[in-house]
């Protein structure tokens, strides 16, 4: 919006806003916390508290940006968290050959429980809810197996410095996440596959006669959802120091679809918000961080988050005109 | 019924108003008993908001609405149905996965001494009632199983099984064949009979003519006309639809077909041979030169939309070959079909051919994505430019590019729909039905532009439930029954009445 | 079509009728099916699945899951999805556990109003603001974690149920057999007559069959799915109640996970996730399926905690794959 | 049904290979610290107060039968998954006794409850179920076990509850409760904090999973103490880390953002307060900065006070088996046991750390 239009402002009347609040509105409620918390919490633009900030989404970050890929096909993954344990199991395994090829081989299990993903939805034509479902569940299994039922510490200092070290005074895990953000953006705004992916979620059927190859876009997109969800296993691991594959990833499905649907990525898909999902996610991560620096009790900051998140996503939702 | 002379059904001056759109205007309407009252106008005009403000639909903005000549609000549908108006839709709006009974009895169940619905007796009217409508399969059966027309009568019993004093009807007959077009014009006479009100809604002069007494004609969201259908012919009501004197309808004729094309003879461009699949297609084989168009003709599940579907890879094939300009499609999918050069226009153009949520652009770029992109980029340039050609070329009206496909009216979303398929620079167009659920003005543009791209050299092949579209537009005319040839019509033959006796005997 | 090609054809129908209606059969009781051939292998394998006790057992561990997923089952069947159900049943055994101290009609009330209500608000936002099941009961999940945290003084305090009538029921048996199970039992009856035998009932198919159809057909979607909703909340905040009453107390470290458990077994139960198509027979079985595979692992004793997850995750899937499979196989054979 | 040709075969190979790859060629980082764990006697539970005034339970008073452990049934029930080292510790402790006094591996039947409850009471009905004549529990949680009482105490079958108490009437619900004292282990860790802040300053408590009775007394223990001993320490931050390091680890971050003055940092386990260790070198703080207290006793935490990142430990011994069984023989044999079997936990500080650091587990 240009300062011109804004000027005018007679015709920012109530359908204005009807329109851009599913846009806009979740950069509004992060600027109201924002300001919130400039107002009530200490040290809060201290930019090592912004850094930390920035340090924790990462993780939900990477993962709700393959989340949104999936409910842009109008599916969902909830075995993202039992994926990040996968590829958190996994780390500590091949360390010994040095970390590329560990990250590489956390990296090749996400391939693994995406192409099982995708399988089932494309091939098997299982509900995406159902498929993902049973992967939760046996994804942590394996990576409990896989790991021995035991978490283990990691020295190799390389590999720590990936959670530890920054960049122009900017963590690499944060430079990670910013760049796959951009490439997830480029590849919806101005891919082939991009816009298959969306043809794919608004309407499967038509975009099969239309040629497109609905069976590999979907495998494709499962992939990539547990690619990334590997990938922040793997960067919670350099961080934590320890892959603890009972614990890593738990619920982060939740958080990451909360995340996305906040950005106003609807759960029927044909839609993709890269950019409000990043916002999605910084404001839950921000109203984590403001109850846990007001020390609110755990019952409160649940009620107050349940409250957010259906407020968020009312006035996110679309409005169709009919 | 009572010799009263209060109307069934009156609206005053009514309006209704959608965000940034006036659909109804101060229209009045007035439905008498016994009455089969035909309901006009080009897709927009109001039609089916009006009907929804008589069904509870809508609520109006605006005016009166009038029962039995008691002012009346409706709420709901429900409360439209406490006062007896039932409602068949244009597409079957029933729930596929329950039987055919309980979606007959939905809301209406016979119920035993316990409160219960006694499912018995339930199975056991549905199966009578339905008997009446010809249908004699299993009621307990899912109705989703059953054929779309069936599915239809089905509609219609649940409509009338009541005693409804007004039925309104928004085109029963687009997924009816003609023996089903037959049985439900026995109803409407029965129900014309005993004094029930209809409101009939149906694009298809003919019919209008056969059974209407009067006839009420919107245009914008405007009533244009309205009397009884007899002190009104043919082409006057035509143009008061379109909004155009009287010679421009003339010179242009029911269909816009130009007729004959120059079928220059050489190879086939498309060679269908022996195609079986299972259940569906026994050994259909068929060519199309360039330049001509095939049709397809047979009743509704004589196996044309399948024929459609076999040779577009979209349905798998247990045996047959489809051959491109010579060249045989190795694995018959729509990837490879599409890359071969075969267009497809699905039946139902939302359920199968529009992503309604995407824009224009990205509809009419779908097919096309690979060529328009260099390493898996698109290029937003090569996009506009296409996109630009084909919105000028279909006369597309739409705000812009970017606007949402689902808020096109049905004409210009059947063009959109075209413009992807000719994006693809087709060898050969698969039309199933292009101009079903249109108005007359985008049929028109539509019919000529399948004789401009037969012209071109394109090999057609054109699916049509419209006799009259069928023979006009096709140079020949391949006869189905039971998902096989029956015959087919060439030259002089290609008429309706050839037709109708090639499907006749066929159906013996 | 029928007018026509009926005389013709009624020899092949009925011989493709017949197929879909076996098929038909497996896919439904599936579920069943295959806990039959469970409970033989089980009762081959190990000596001590055969006793009666462990049959109790399973039974009445199953009790509050089962009704948790009855009321999961119409949710599903409407097309909705309820993931606040894990959360209302602890909160449920709290409010059970507290409100025993005023007698056995008050704690199973108490729970019931609570949860009822909890329902009810969920019902509401879904059916007029129209926001997804998902995202409501998800944010219904954390609501309902924080008031029972709240209640129970971040957790610290574990009401304990009062020797009474209500403490009684739960550990008291008829024929062996715990009175919690003949309550679900009889629920699970009502829920099948409702379900297939009332208008309400089939006002649940049709909305998840084609809401837009059952709007036009008459049928009251907004009551119907707020009802759908309270009905879940009621029967969680019941399963707690039940629950509190057997342990004795209102356990808050329960419930995590319920919810998925939930939604798996009415899925293996051939109850399908988008709505339209379902049986409580085949939720009974699925959840007793659940519940016996659990069992026998641990009759075995043998099988790692970590390989027990893989196991039933993978299972899951290959239920639900058959599943697929068969309903496939159905289509074709309906022609 | 299926359709794997053609375009799919690479899909295939992929899976299959990285299903080969992740099975096979393991080779992780070289481990130093993959001694011997030290299981030297010196590093058993001690008894510290085995019969501290409360009431005793014998065979005829219980009403049991004898029962020769050597050839009985045994069930162990374990409540959460073997991830952590104190649940590792605790399970090994269990078989290893067993194996030791000659009990055959197919009579220790050990269920795993994975955190949930409910599973947990099934798992014990089923063990009951199957014949067990004694029971070891390790329970999820101290309140709602009467389900189990009930079905056990029809058939006689003694329960010893380890390392969290179960609240019940003793002799007749359960024979013995063996394990430590939380609140105590709060307390002591209150008076390490004290003696750490020289009685002054500000503290964060990273408190357990909430809800459960471990996260209570360890709370109340050492608010109490702290109130009593060291009025003028503050206590300004309460927030939950699961008892897990990755949440603590969150936590903790957190707080030295918002609350920057702290100096003391109490963790109810040790995997928090490894967590809050990598928080503070993250903030650039250097070991001893802010001074941690920790509950558990763990290698990893143990370390950390010879690195000088943690002030002291409070041991929570899980090496339950040999006490268990040894209980468990003396009641078979007619001895009167008591109530409660409160192990004396060591603790750690830069005093004993590196010399004991064999001992932690």
């Amino acid at each position: 919006m240009t300062a011109p239009s804004l000027a005018k402002s007679r015709g920012f009347d109530a359908a204005t806003v009807r329109r851009l609040l599913p846009v806009y509105g979740v950069y509004v409620a992060l600027a109201v916390l924002v300001l919130f918390n400039i107002a009530w919490t200490d040290n809060f633009l201290a930019w090592n508290n912004l850094r930390i900030q920035l340090v924790q989404v990462t993780p939900v970050v990477i993962v709700a940006l393959g989340m949104a890929l999936v409910i842009g096909t109008e599916g969902i993954d909830l075995s993202v968290g039992s994926v990040m344990a996968l590829g958190a199991a996994l780390i500590p395994l091949y360390l010994g050959y040095g970390m590329i090829p560990a990250i590489a081989l956390a990296v090749v299990g996400g391939v693994f429980v995406g192409l099982v993903n995708g399988g089932l939805v494309a091939f098997v034509g299982l509900q995406p809810i159902v498929a993902t479902l049973a992967m939760l569940v046996a994804g942590r299994g394996i990576a409990l197996v896989v790991s021995n039922g035991k978490y283990k510490d990691i020295r190799d200092k390389d590999f720590l410095a990936i959670g530890t070290d920054a960049f122009l005074g900017v963590p690499y895990t944060v430079w990670i996440a910013a760049v796959l953000a951009v490439v997830v953006g480029f590849v919806v705004r101005r891919t082939v596959f991009g816009r298959r992916l969306l043809a794919v979620g608004d309407n499967r059927a038509a975009a099969q006669l239309a040629g497109v190859p609905v069976k590999r876009v979907l495998i494709t997109v499962y992939v990539i959802a547990a690619v990334l969800a590997a990938i922040a296993g793997v960067i919670q691991v350099s961080r934590i120091g320890s892959a603890d594959a009972s614990r890593i990833g738990l619920l982060i499905e939740l958080s990451a679809i909360t995340a996305v649907v906040v950005g106003g990525t609807p759960l029927t898909g044909g839609k993709v918000r890269v950019l409000g999902t990043v916002a999605g996610a910084f404001l839950m991560q921000l109203l984590t961080a403001t109850m846990i620096a007001n020390n609110l009790k755990d019952s409160t900051a649940q009620m107050v988050q349940a409250v957010i998140i259906l407020v968020a996503v009312y006035t996110a939702r679309e409005r169709r005109t009919r | 019924m009572s010799a009263s002379d209060a109307p069934l059904l009156e609206v005053v001056g009514v309006s209704k108003q959608f965000p940034g759109v006036r659909a109804l205007d101060d229209v009045s309407f007035t439905l008498r008993a016994g009455e089969v009252h035909a309901l006009v106008g080009e897709n927009g005009a109001g039609k089916s908001t009006l009907i929804k403000v008589l069904t509870g639909v809508y609520q109006p903005d605006g005016g009166d609405l009038r029962h039995l000549g008691k002012p009346v609000t409706f709420n709901g549908p429900l409360d439209a149905q406490a006062a007896g108006i039932s409602t068949i839709y244009q597409e079957v709006n029933l729930v596929p996965l329950m039987s055919v009974a309980r979606n007959l009895f939905l809301g209406r169940e016979p119920r035993n001494r316990f409160g219960l619905v006694d499912v018995a007796r339930m199975n056991r009217e549905a199966a009578e009632i339905l008997a009446g409508y010809g249908i004699t399969s299993d009621v307990r059966r899912p109705l989703g199983l059953m054929a779309l027309g069936a599915q239809q009568m089905v509609a219609l019993a649940r409509a009338v099984m009541v005693d409804a004093r007004v039925v309104v009807m928004d085109e029963p007959t687009s997924s009816l064949e003609p023996r089903e077009v037959e049985t439900l014009f026995g109803v409407i006479q029965r129900l014309h009979e005993r004094g029930v009100g209809i409101i009939y809604v149906s694009h298809r002069l003919d019919e209008l003519y056969r059974i209407c007494d009067a006839v009420t004609i919107l245009r914008d969201g405007k009533l244009v006309h309205t009397g009884l259908i007899k002190d009104l012919d043919r082409l006057q009501l035509v143009s008061h639809m379109l909004g155009r004197p009287m010679s421009d309808v003339r010179k242009a004729g029911f269909t816009s077909f130009g007729g004959e094309h120059s079928a220059a003879g050489g190879k086939p461009v498309l060679r269908c041979a022996d195609l079986n699949s299972r259940h569906k297609l026994t050994g259909i084989s068929f060519e199309v030169l360039p330049g001509e168009v095939v049709g397809l003709g047979g009743l509704l599940g004589a196996g044309r939309s399948e024929t459609i579907k076999a040779v577009a890879g979209a349905l798998p094939l247990d045996s047959g070959t489809v051959e491109v300009d010579g060249t045989t499609l190795r694995r018959p999918n729509p990837v490879a079909a599409l890359k071969a050069g075969i267009a497809v226009q699905p039946e139902d153009r939302k359920a199968e051919g529009l992503a309604l949520g995407l824009s224009i652009r990205e509809n009419i770029a779908l097919a096309v994505l690979p060529r328009l992109s260099t390493a898996g980029v698109v290029s937003e340039r090569k996009i506009d430019k296409i996109v630009e050609t084909f919105i000028s070329r279909l006369r597309i009206k739409a705000s812009g590019p970017h606007q949402r496909v689902g808020d096109l009216s049905g004409g210009n979303q059947q063009k959109v729909l075209l413009a992807r398929l000719l994006a693809t620079g087709p060898k050969v167009l698969l039309l199933d039905e292009p101009t079903r659920g249109i108005d007359v003005g985008a049929k028109a543009e539509v019919q000529a532009l399948i004789d401009e791209l037969a012209a071109e050299g394109l090999g057609v092949v054109l699916v049509s439930s419209d006799a009259e579209e069928l023979v006009e537009g096709s140079d020949r005319v391949v006869v189905l029954r039971d998902g096989a040839v029956a015959g087919e019509l060439r030259g002089d033959e290609v008429t309706t009445e050839h037709l109708m006796n090639v499907i006749a005997t066929a159906a013996s | 079509m029928t007018l026509v090609a009926e005389p013709k054809l009624e020899k092949a129908e009925a011989a493709s009728l017949r197929t879909e209606r076996i098929v038909e059969l497996v896919q439904r009781q599936g579920a069943l099916a295959v806990l039959a051939i469970v409970l033989v292998v089980g009762l081959v394998a190990y000596d001590d699945f055969r006793s009666f006790d462990n049959a109790g057992t399973i039974l009445v561990s199953a009790a509050p899951a089962a009704l948790i997923a009855l009321g999961m089952t119409f949710v599903i069947i409407t097309g909705g999805i309820d993931l606040s159900v894990g959360s209302l049943y602890v909160l449920g055994g709290v409010l059970a556990a507290w409100a025993s101290q005023y007698g056995i009609a008050a704690a199973f009330a108490v729970p019931l109003a609570v949860c009822g209500l909890f329902g009810l608000v969920q019902g509401l936002v879904i059916a007029y603001a129209r926001l997804a099941p998902f995202i409501v009961t998800l944010a219904g999940l954390l609501g309902a974690r924080g008031l029972m945290l709240a209640l129970s003084d971040e957790g610290g305090t574990t009401y304990l149920v009062d020797p009474g009538a209500f403490k009684d029921f739960g550990k008291g048996e008829l024929l062996g057999v715990k009175y919690a199970v003949y309550l679900v039992a009889v629920l699970f009856v009502v829920g099948m007559v409702t379900l297939y035998r009332t208008r309400f009932g089939q006002s649940v198919y049709a909305i998840g069959g084609s809401e837009d159809a059952a709007r036009l057909m008459g049928v009251r979607i907004r009551g119907t799915q707020i009802r759908v909703y309270v009905l879940s909340g009621l029967l969680a905040g019941l399963a707690g109640s039940i629950n509190a009453a057997r342990l004795g107390s209102g356990v808050t470290v329960l419930g995590t996970g319920m919810e998925l458990d939930a939604i798996a077994a009415v899925v293996v139960g051939g109850t399908l996730l988008t709505g339209g198509a379902g049986t409580l027979g085949g939720t009974i079985a699925g959840v007793l399926l659940l519940q016996v595979i659990q069992n026998l692992i641990n009759q075995d004793g043998g099988v790692s905690s970590a390989w027990q997850t893989v196991i039933s995750g993978t299972f899951i899937a290959l239920v639900v794959v058959a599943q697929t499979y068969l309903a496939k196989l159905r289509r074709v054979a309906s022609g | 049904m299926i359709d794997l040709r053609g375009r799919w075969r690479p899909a295939l190979a992929v899976l299959s290979a990285s299903a080969l790859l992740l099975t096979g060629c393991a080779k992780s980082e070289d481990d130093p610290a993959a001694k011997s764990t030290a299981d030297s006697s010196a590093a058993a539970q001690a008894t510290k107060s085995a019969s501290a005034g409360g009431s005793t339970c014998d065979l005829t008073k219980f009403g049991g039968q004898k029962v020769d452990l050597k050839t009985a049934t045994i069930g162990f029930s374990q409540s959460e998954k073997e991830a952590n080292p104190f649940r590792i510790a605790e399970t090994q402790s269990i078989k290893d006794e067993a194996a030791k006094l000659g009990i055959p591996a197919a009579n220790l039947k050990v269920t795993n409850a994975d955190s949930k409850f409910d599973k947990q009471i099934t798992d014990v009905s089923t063990l009951i179920d199957q014949g067990v004549q004694l029971l070891v529990i390790a329970p999820l949680n101290s309140d709602g076990w009467d389900s189990v009482f009930q079905k056990a105490s029809s058939k006689k079958i003694p329960i010893v509850t380890i390392d969290r108490k179960i609240n019940a009437k003793h002799c007749t619900d359960y024979l013995t409760f063996i394990g430590s004292d939380f609140a105590e282990q709060g307390k002591r860790a209150a008076d390490k904090m004290a003696k750490a802040l020289n009685n002054t300053g500000t503290v964060a408590i990273l408190l357990g999973a909430p809800g459960n009775n471990v996260t209570t007394l360890r709370t109340q223990g050492f608010k109490e103490q702290i109130a009593k001993v060291a009025p003028n320490i503050k206590i300004e931050f309460e927030q939950t880390g699961q008892f897990s390091r990755e949440e603590g680890q969150k936590v903790s971050e957190q707080l030295l953002q918002s609350k920057p003055n702290i100096n003391g940092i109490y963790a109810e386990n040790d995997e928090m307060a490894l967590g809050a260790i990598t928080a503070l070198k993250g903030a650039s703080k250097k070991a001893g900065d802010v001074k941690i207290v920790t509950i558990d006793g763990t290698k990893g935490a143990v370390q950390g006070i010879v690195d000088g990142w943690i002030s002291s430990v409070i041991e929570s011994n899980p090496r339950f088996g040999p006490l268990a069984f040894g209980t468990a023989t003396k009641f078979f044999s007619g001895e009167a046991i008591p109530e409660n079997i409160i192990i004396s936990d060591r603790e750690y500080d830069s005093t004993n750390a590196a010399a004991d650091l064999g001992l932690a587990y």
